[in-house]
């Protein structure tokens, strides 16, 4: 039988995976923001499988949100890429540093 | 069943809203002749809002929430909206300068800043997860874009991108933690929330609540920008456009107080002496941080960013007593901060012109030299910010202090006090500039009647409140006590 | 009678004023007669109380005048105690310094500080006269510096001079470190007595005697370090300090000569007659306390017997006409000492006033000498003088007669009357101190004809220039020298009234029951019989010259006379051979004993030594530099190091968050688990 | 007491005059408008002549609600005695000299000037008559303000590092009086001053609060160690400021000790004063040597301003150990110790602002501070050589001059305590002299060898004014010092009653 | 082992595994496509979960619409994706260690028995006459309209943003910009430079 655990584990275990995502890839913004959506969908499934085991909406109207807000971010995120490369030709995110210290 | 009407409990955001759209179709139509409209019409927005807000708030003496128990109008809600909106219609008056000087001026600026505030608003009386979720991300998505609007302005892109991964993450963090608080408890509504966790016992044993806790308060303290949730902090300011800076460093720090006393001060009120140790260890760290780091810096944004960090710390450190007087002084301190930040701030748009966006500490140098009175009233926001008497500065770091110490961490109400010591130093050194040195260059500062006087008035008002800080506290004191938090 | 007690000290007081803030615009004549004026009217006023108390006998006088301050119920008033010693002191300043005034009209004739001069030395009568009219410990104190000050104004007189500003600084000092023993003296007392108040302290340490340590709270702190010690000799040995300084005693005499820098009438009125005997002065006027106290008097009897000797013989190397006068007037004050030492008070005061007259004489003299020489003070580069200027001769033989004690002389009187009082006296140190006395006679004879031979006698070695205008110095300058000769022949005739009589035993304050009555001057004859026994077989001056004669000081006088001579007139081969020989003496005693070298080095030297080494190692290395400046880099540098965290990369922030987060959860984990 | 609230009109008289000034801008009538307010102030101050002395209690009261949230309670509470009043004068005294003094001296900014002095001005007296503690540090704190502008806007070459130096190191001071402070309240649950007298705070708590108090006025006194910062801005500091800063703000420190260290944690303080004492005796000689070898006039005079303040501190501290003293005769001096410490501050004030503008008048002419570079100023400068010596003997303690007053009353207490502390203490009178005079020698005396000084021109009307108000000063001080002294008694009395009562002292006079 | 267990660990393994590969792949497009996968399969987890309209959504909006937008950014700005791995091998010790950690700690914590409370345990299963997609509208439309109003405002934002951000005039057409003209001035066009001289 498959419990809530379960599946808050599979959820924690992609949450890591895209926490080590943003870390181990340097090169490519476009890859952050593929990692952001990741989390973003552990954090759903969370809710999901909350959802279910307490027979209560709330989690899935939740997730509802989720998915809608994160389809802006990632349209606003995108522009701002999109800007970005525009100004730098680039969207390696080592040499994004001009700001630090 | 929530109809149309039950709306009515919260018609200043409703009010908002429209005028925003109504801004945006203005914008499109009229402003090509009359670009000031736009900015009138926001501020006459902004001024109406303020005063549906009072007339919302006051007029109840209770706190009553609607919409399904997701909004909540209560006095503390009202002084935070109050002062977000004030704040906010001060930092677009300044911003108007620096927008026409920088070839920024496009209505799109108001618009998204008018969307940021009714996030703001959202948040302060957001009595659901979900909705302080929604308000956040409005905020947030405003923010970004705003910094990102100077769109051949690589600097600025740079700060608005990486807001937004840094801004994305903790929203995903805060998100975690609110998918486990729902797990425990079932239900998204603070008050439930309250209810279930009062039931709750050995809470400050319990795992989960204090997993949860971890990420909620790591997503607030990314708003707060406490270390060490810091790093965007300082690259932002700097990164973006002087007037977005402004807007950022003022009022959505009220908003994020917001965000924290309604989370952790009603919802998670049960599990304070959890939280109260972990804003504890990120206060201090970013007291200390904030205030050291600042020390190092050569440009004015930069610097007044890490002193911002430092504050941040004050202000948890406030919260963390979980009593009255600690809400009521935090609410005091940000209050006060966010006036001290937006004149920090201006003082560069004032000294920017059409050739220039100044931005180095340097560029204060001399400002004795031309202009005496403008020194003048930067040197009482600098002592003010350095926390020293009779300046509204100090009573906000003195009310948080005695809070601290009435909690008895001795410990950390000394470091609090040797880091505004070291903290003195840099405000010192740039007063130092302002006074002691030759100008750079002696081109004549102008700035339109507008924003002179309200400069003088954001400067003077420190001194003010120095001289009578009785009523403002006052009004926070009696705000928190009435609100039952 | 209280106006004109009031009147004598401020008289002069006003002319200094005067002369002193609108001397520019009134002008030199106008500037000297106000002083004058007011000197001699002070000296008229105190001849005036000299027939009051003295002659009609009236009682004392001690009143407060005002009330400078009442601190903890102690009140400090400034007063007059008017009583015969007083009275005498009175006589003597005023006089000596009305002398010195009409002189100084001669002598200072072409200086352009002229106003200034005169408002100094009357500013000095005034001080002076507070000082021996004072009634309490403070307005004591008050004249005692203030003495001081003037002397130190008086001696950098000619600031452009170096020489003169270093004497005048190291007199002041050298003073200090007196007065820093004054001060403690008093601030004992005023433990004790709870009184600034002359008359109470005489009579609280009467009335318990000795040993007062045990009950008082001195005993706090570690003064109880001193147990033994009683308390009353500490005081009376710390006030001895001061007067040490003010008199010049060894080994704080050094001030003395050097403050011959000084123009000449302030060196005859204030380093010969007057200031410097203030020590003498306060120790008699306290010989109420003194008498209690023979381990202070022991020691006042070896300092001044030392003084009085060795200061002598430094007299002897002396080429400076001044410096030779200077160190008799040493020698001189050690004898007065030695007098106060052996409970001769009124012996001391005796020698004091003649001393006064007779040294005031001779410095005028030297100084009249000094004019006619065109400032030139080597008496090697003199001689013959005799022809030239015979009343400054004539006068200048009167004052060394006095001064050597040649019978018929006043210092004769009064020396001898030392010496007896020291012969007579079974104090510890009397022996001593009675065999220094004795040599010191010899001594001082020697150089003060070794001194007057050079410089009237003999061929005139100077150079034609001056030989070509040496004339007698013009009536200003004259006049005083007659008028001073006439007390220093006679002054010693009073000895008979005065020191011998019942001068000073006027009754300060009533006897209360178990008490002895306090008089001027208390001579405790069970212990101290000298001076009683003196009285007793005292029969008249003539018995005293002829015991005189038979005494051994006056032959011992008549040797130094005639060696001189001998050395000076007849071959001067001996004065080579003598150099020869004893070259090491020579040259310890031109040196000063070294004691002017080792101050300069140990003190002087040392006290800059010590003061830069502390400055640079204490204040700018270890606190600015270590801790002050230290704490600042150590700020900036971590700040430093901190903002390198920031690095720019969005990886490394988004790991920070990451990190704190995992941080967070791991620190509640093992807070759980544990 | 009086219905008119005159000790806020001190206060806010000259502040307001102040911002008036600077408002009115550089354009002609700065000064005479700073002056005219400064006269006002001392006029206004002689009001509180009227002061009943005899009672030695506060007068013209004034208390009034001003913070009451967040559970802090301050109150607008102030009040004037025997002890405060004499000060208050001094203060507006002083300033009415320092305007006068930078009458044409200051030709840079001269508004912002004049507005500093004043605005310095009120905010001393606000110290110097607040009777609540947390209004007490508000005024404490706002000094370094107006001071640090001074000496960094019209200060010397070095005035950065000096300024900085100075505001950091009191700063730092103060932060640990206001933890103190905020920790007293949490106890007595009032920032009065009253309370927190009646208030009995346990011993180990005393021990810390102490300490900070030390720090924060040892600071400002200073004490060492923690001087190094005076040396420093006395040199950078115009002259104006260098009058203010030793003739007023270090009295603030001394101030402080007696009206809050000894009276609040009165165990501790009488446990620990021979920390106080020792640090005192020491500055009075390390101090005094390291004046010695000044070659700035300005630092010889700021170094010989600590060695007198730690008169002052000497006799605060002593008088648990006089109090403590078995005595045949009734009085035990304490009073007397402190008498003297506070007379000791007023005539310090004197002198010290009369050193610095004699210092003054030459920098005008010479435009340096080098004792080197002078020599032989007397033949040029008469007056002023006259003013120089008299204050040069003042500073070195000379009978008939104020200086003496305060140290000999210091030293007959002392010696009551202990022979030989009077002893080190005494030693001044030889160090004292020493510096006093070596300086004086220097500048005034030997011949003019530098063409410099041989054109000198002697003081002025204005500068002879000012010297020659302090040289009067200074004598009716040395002269006649019972006015003051009894204005100051029976509060004393008071303060001692407070901290050093009769009856329990002996337990812990020594340690 | 149940059927419903046997989908659970293969489209677990699957989500993971294609979660890996979206961190791991060379290429964004492949990166992309992973993580399409994984939408897909967390879809179907959710299916399971009988959240089946999210599941459709996830499908339709994401895959749909948010993804698409992803891979024709990537289109549009070709990368030269050689680079993009450049330093990989060096981080990913580190990257690992965190990933472990998080991963540990969250499991620890999860597995700590606070989800075995019997409320957990019954999850009701629905009939096939209960419509989610109808539930769902209930409970938002009539509880949660406060919300998606915000959301709604939220979306205009990103509208605005999104063209604020991006819409920029064609470089080639030409037109003035009026008030520009009006407020030029002198230094706008002069700047004076100063320059070493070459050497």
């Amino acid at each position: 039988m498959i419990g809530l655990s379960h599946y808050l584990v599979v959820a924690a275990l992609l949450f890591a995976i895209s926490i080590a995502g943003m870390f181990l890839n340097r090169k490519n913004m476009l890859i952050l923001l593929m990692c952001i959506e990741l989390m973003l969908l552990a954090v759903n499934l969370n809710f999901i499988a909350f959802s279910h085991y307490l027979n209560d909406m709330g989690g899935q109207i939740f997730v509802f949100f989720i998915l809608t807000v994160a389809a802006a971010e990632a349209a606003i995120g995108l522009a701002i890429l999109v800007v970005l490369f525009r100004n730098r030709l680039t969207i390696n995110v080592q040499e994004l540093d001009e700001l630090k210290g | 069943m929530i109809t149309m009407s039950a709306f009515s409990i919260a018609w200043p955001e409703v009010f908002l809203l429209v005028a925003l759209c109504l801004i945006l179709l203005l914008d499109l139509w009229v402003a090509k002749e009359s670009p000031i409209l736009t900015y009138l019409a926001t501020q006459v927005a902004l001024w109406t809002t303020v005063l549906m807000v009072y007339g919302n708030t006051f007029s109840r003496d209770t706190k009553i929430t609607g919409l399904g128990g997701m909004y909540v109008v209560d006095e503390v809600g009202g002084v935070l909206k109050i002062s977000i909106l004030l704040v906010s219609s001060l930092s677009f008056a300044y911003a108007r300068k620096y927008l026409r000087e920088q070839g920024m001026w496009r209505g799109e600026f108001f618009v998204l800043g008018l969307s940021g505030i009714l996030g703001m608003l959202i948040m302060v009386s957001g009595y659901n997860l979900l909705v302080l979720y929604l308000g956040l991300e409005l905020l947030a998505l405003s923010m970004y874009a705003l910094i990102a609007m100077q769109r051949d302005n690589a600097r600025a892109t740079e700060a608005a991108m990486k807001y937004f991964v840094l801004g994305a993450i903790a929203s995903g963090l805060l998100l975690y933690g609110m998918s486990m608080l729902y797990g425990m408890s079932g239900s998204l509504n603070l008050a439930a929330l309250h209810g279930y966790l009062q039931s709750q016992a050995g809470l400050h044993t319990n795992l989960l609540f204090l997993f949860s806790l971890t990420f909620i308060v790591a997503g607030v303290a990314f708003k707060f920008g406490a270390v060490p949730f810091h790093m965007w902090v300082p690259d932002v300011y700097q990164g973006a456009p002087t007037a977005v800076t402004l807007f950022l460093g003022s009022a959505p720090k009220i908003a994020g107080l917001a965000l924290l006393i309604r989370l952790l001060a009603e919802g998670l009120d049960a599990g304070q002496s959890s939280w109260a140790q972990m804003l504890m260890v990120l206060g201090v760290l970013s007291v200390i941080l904030g205030n050291l780091i600042a020390i190092a810096q050569t440009s004015l944004k930069r610097m007044f960013a890490y002193s911002t960090i430092a504050h941040m710390g004050f202000i948890l450190l406030g919260v963390l007593s979980g009593s009255n007087e600690g809400y009521s002084s935090a609410i005091f301190y940000a209050i006060i901060y966010a006036l001290m930040s937006a004149g920090g701030f201006a003082i560069l748009i004032l000294l920017g012109n059409r050739s220039t966006d100044p931005d180095a500490l340097d560029s204060l140098r001399g400002l004795n030299e031309r202009h005496p009175w403008y020194a003048f009233i930067m040197l009482l926001l600098l002592f003010s910010m350095a926390g020293i008497p009779p300046t509204a500065g100090f009573y906000a770091k003195l009310a948080i202090i005695k809070v601290v110490m009435g909690q008895g961490y001795l410990l950390v109400a000394l470091i609090m006090v040797l880091m505004s010591v070291i903290g003195a130093f840099y405000y010192l050194r740039a007063i130092k500039l302002m006074y002691f040195d030759e100008p750079l260059d002696a081109t004549p500062i102008s700035a339109e009647i507008d924003f002179k006087v309200l400069f003088s008035v954001n400067g003077l008002a420190m001194v003010i409140l120095g001289v009578f800080p009785g009523v403002l506290m006052g009004i926070c004191a009696a705000a928190v006590a009435v609100s039952e938090l | 009678m209280e106006t004109v007690y009031l009147a004598i000290p401020l008289a002069p007081l006003f002319g200094a004023i005067i002369a002193g803030l609108f001397g520019q615009r009134i002008g030199r004549s106008a500037a000297h007669w106000i002083t004058t004026g007011s000197v001699a009217l002070a000296f008229i006023l105190s001849l005036l109380v000299f027939k009051h108390i003295t002659l009609d006998g009236a009682a004392v006088y001690n009143q407060a005048v005002y009330t400078w301050a009442v601190v903890d119920n102690i009140k400090m008033e400034i007063g007059f105690l008017i009583d015969n010693l007083t009275v005498l002191m009175m006589l003597v300043v005023t006089f000596v310094s009305l002398m010195v005034h009409i002189y100084t009209i001669g002598y200072m004739h072409d200086d352009p500080g002229y106003q200034r001069f005169f408002s100094y030395i009357a500013l000095f009568t005034f001080a002076m006269l507070m000082l021996v009219m004072s009634n309490n410990f403070l307005q004591l104190f008050f004249g005692w510096e203030a003495v001081g000050l003037v002397s130190y104004l008086l001696i950098g007189f000619w600031y452009k001079k170096d020489t003169a500003v270093y004497a005048n600084m190291k007199a002041f000092i050298v003073n200090r470190v007196g007065d820093f023993g004054f001060l403690l003296g008093i601030a004992v007392i005023l433990i004790y007595t709870n009184s600034l108040d002359y008359t109470v302290a005489f009579e609280k340490f009467e009335a318990n005697k000795i040993g007062m340590l045990n009950n008082l709270p001195v005993s706090v702190g570690p003064l109880s370090a001193l147990d033994g010690i009683d308390a009353l000799d500490l005081a009376l040995i710390l006030l001895f300090i001061g007067a040490m300084g003010k008199s010049a005693q060894v080994p704080l005499h050094v001030w003395l000569p050097d403050s011959m820098e000084g123009p000449t009438p302030i060196s005859a009125l204030i380093h010969a007659a007057t200031m410097v005997t203030a020590g003498i002065f306060m120790v008699a006027r306290m010989s109420p306390l003194y008498e209690l106290s023979d381990l202070a008097l022991n020691i006042i009897l070896t300092v001044g017997a030392t003084t009085a000797f060795f200061m002598g013989l430094v007299g002897i190397v002396q080429n400076d006409i001044k410096r030779v006068v200077a160190y008799s007037t040493l020698s001189q004050l050690g004898y007065m000492t030695v007098a106060l030492g052996a409970s001769a008070y009124s012996a001391a005061i005796f020698h004091l006033m003649t001393h006064a007259f007779f040294k005031a004489l001779l410095f005028l003299a030297a100084g009249s000498v000094i004019i006619a020489m065109h400032h030139e003070q080597d008496i090697r580069k003199m001689g013959g003088l005799r022809r030239y200027m015979p009343v400054t001769y004539w006068t200048a033989l009167i004052g060394s007669l006095a001064l050597i004690g040649f019978p018929g002389f006043s210092g004769f009187f009064s020396k001898d009357l030392i010496i007896e009082a020291v012969h007579k006296s079974d104090l510890a140190m009397a022996g001593y101190a009675y065999i220094m006395v004795l040599l010191g006679v010899f001594v001082t004879a020697f150089y003060t004809f070794r001194m007057f031979f050079l410089v009237f006698h003999g061929d005139e070695r100077m150079d034609d220039e001056t030989l070509s205008h040496l004339h007698e110095s013009p009536k200003v300058v004259t006049i005083p020298l007659i008028l001073l000769a006439i007390p220093s022949v006679l002054a010693g005739y009073l000895i008979g009234s005065i020191p011998l009589g019942d001068f000073f035993n006027q009754v300060l304050l009533p006897a209360e029951e178990g008490l002895r009555d306090v008089t001027t001057i208390i001579v405790d004859e069970s212990k101290h019989f000298a001076i009683p026994d003196l009285q007793e077989n005292y029969h008249g001056v003539p018995g005293f010259i002829m015991h005189g004669l038979l005494s051994p000081a006056l032959w011992l006088a008549a040797a130094g006379v005639g060696l001189a001579w001998y050395m000076y007139m007849k071959n001067d081969e001996l004065a080579d051979w003598f150099y020869d020989r004893f070259r090491w003496l020579h040259r310890l005693l031109d040196e000063k004993y070294y004691l002017d070298r080792f101050n300069q080095q140990v003190f002087a030297n040392g006290a800059v030594y010590l003061g830069n080494s502390l400055w640079t190692l204490g204040d700018k290395l270890l606190i600015d530099g270590m801790l002050v400046n230290g704490a600042a880099k150590l700020v900036s540098l971590g700040s430093g190091l901190m903002s390198r965290l920031q690095s720019g990369y969005l990886y490394h922030y988004a790991f920070s968050m990451v990190l704190g987060v995992a941080l967070m959860v791991a620190w509640i984990i093992f807070a759980l688990s544990s | 007491m009086s219905e008119w609230p005159i000790l806020s009109f001190l206060i806010w008289l000259p502040v307001l005059g102040g911002i008036g000034v600077l408002i009115l801008g550089d354009r002609a009538g700065a000064r005479e408008g700073a002056l005219v307010f400064a006269v006002l102030t001392f006029l206004s101050s002689l009001l509180l002549l009227t002061y009943d002395s005899a009672s030695g209690q506060m007068a013209f009261t004034e208390e009034r609600q001003w913070i009451d949230a967040f559970g802090l309670q301050i109150n607008y509470m102030l009040g004037a005695d025997g002890i405060s009043i004499p000060l208050l004068l001094l203060n507006t005294f002083i300033t009415v000299l320092v305007v006068l003094a930078g009458w044409e001296v200051v030709q840079y900014r001269v508004s912002q000037y004049m507005a500093a002095f004043l605005i310095m001005e009120g905010i001393v007296n606000g110290v110097f008559v607040a009777m609540d503690a947390m209004l007490f540090y508000i005024f404490f704190e706002a000094m370094l303000i107006p001071l640090f502008l001074i000496i960094g806007i019209w200060g010397g070459p070095d005035r950065v590092y000096a300024t900085i130096k100075f505001f950091l190191y009191t700063f730092l001071g103060s932060v640990f009086l206001l933890i103190s402070l905020i920790y007293l309240y949490s106890q007595s649950g009032s920032f009065t001053l009253e309370a927190l007298y009646k208030q009995d705070f346990p011993y180990q708590a005393q021990l810390l609060v102490f300490f900070s108090f030390l720090v924060a006025f040892g600071v400002k006194i200073p004490m060492w160690p923690v001087h190094t910062w005076l040396p420093d801005a006395h040199v950078e500091a115009p002259t104006g400021g260098s009058v203010i800063l030793a003739a007023i703000t270090l009295k603030v420190g001394g101030y402080a000790f007696l009206r809050i260290a000894l009276p609040i944690v009165d165990d501790a303080t009488r446990e620990m004063d021979w920390l106080v004492i020792g640090l005192s005796l020491f500055a009075v000689v390390y101090i005094g040597f390291i004046a010695l070898v000044q070659d700035d006039m300005k630092k010889l005079v700021a170094y010989s301003s600590i060695a007198h303040m730690g008169f002052v501190t000497l006799g605060l501290f002593l008088i648990f150990r006089l109090q403590a003293t078995s005595l045949v005769n009734a009085s035990t001096s304490a009073v007397m110790a402190l008498q003297g410490s506070m007379v000791q501050m007023i005539s310090h004030g004197f002198i010290s602002g009369a050193m610095f503008l004699c210092i003054g008048v030459l920098y005008d002419r010479m435009h340096t501070r080098e004792i080197r570079r002078y020599g032989g100023v007397a033949g040029r400068m008469p007056w002023f050589a006259a003013f120089f010596v008299l204050f040069a003997m003042a500073n070195a303690g000379l009978p008939g001059t104020s200086g003496f007053v305060g140290e000999f009353l210091v030293i007959l207490a002392t010696a009551k305590a202990n022979i030989w502390i009077a002893g080190m203490a005494a030693l001044t009178l030889i160090i004292g002299a020493a510096y006093s005079l070596w300086l004086v020698k220097r500048v005034l005396y030997g011949k003019v060898d530098s063409s410099e000084v041989d054109q000198l021109a002697d003081i002025n009307r204005r500068e002879f004014l000012i010297l020659g108000t302090l040289a009067v000063a200074v004598l009716w001080l040395g002269l006649w010092p019972q006015p003051l002294t009894d204005m100051m008694g029976p509060s004393l009395d008071r303060m001692l009653e407070l901290s050093a009562p009769l009856a329990t002292s002996s337990a812990g006079g020594q340690s | 082992m149940s059927f419903e267990q046997l989908l659970f660990y293969l489209f677990a393994a699957i989500l993971l595994g294609a979660g890996v590969s979206m961190v791991t792949v060379r290429n964004p497009v492949y990166a992309a496509l992973s993580l399409i996968v994984c939408f897909f399969t967390s879809a179907v987890m959710w299916v399971m979960l009988e959240a089946e309209f999210l599941g459709i959504v996830l499908v339709l909006v994401y895959v749909g619409a948010v993804m698409v937008l992803f891979l024709f950014v990537i289109m549009m700005l070709d990368i030269n994706h050689v680079l993009l791995r450049e330093g990989f091998i060096r981080y990913l010790p580190v990257g690992l260690l965190v990933a472990v950690i998080i991963a540990t700690e969250m499991i620890l914590v999860l597995n700590a028995g606070g989800f075995d409370a019997d409320k957990y345990q019954q999850a009701v299963r629905q009939g096939a006459e209960f419509s989610n997609t109808e539930a769902l509208g209930e409970v938002l439309y009539q509880q949660y309209l406060y919300p998606f109003e915000i959301a709604a405002v939220i979306l205009l934002v990103a509208i605005i943003a999104a063209i604020t951000l991006t819409l920029r005039r064609r470089p080639g057409t030409r037109s003035q910009n009026v008030d520009q003209q009006i407020r030029v001035q002198r230094k706008d066009r002069v700047r004076l430079v100063k320059m070493e001289t070459e050497k």
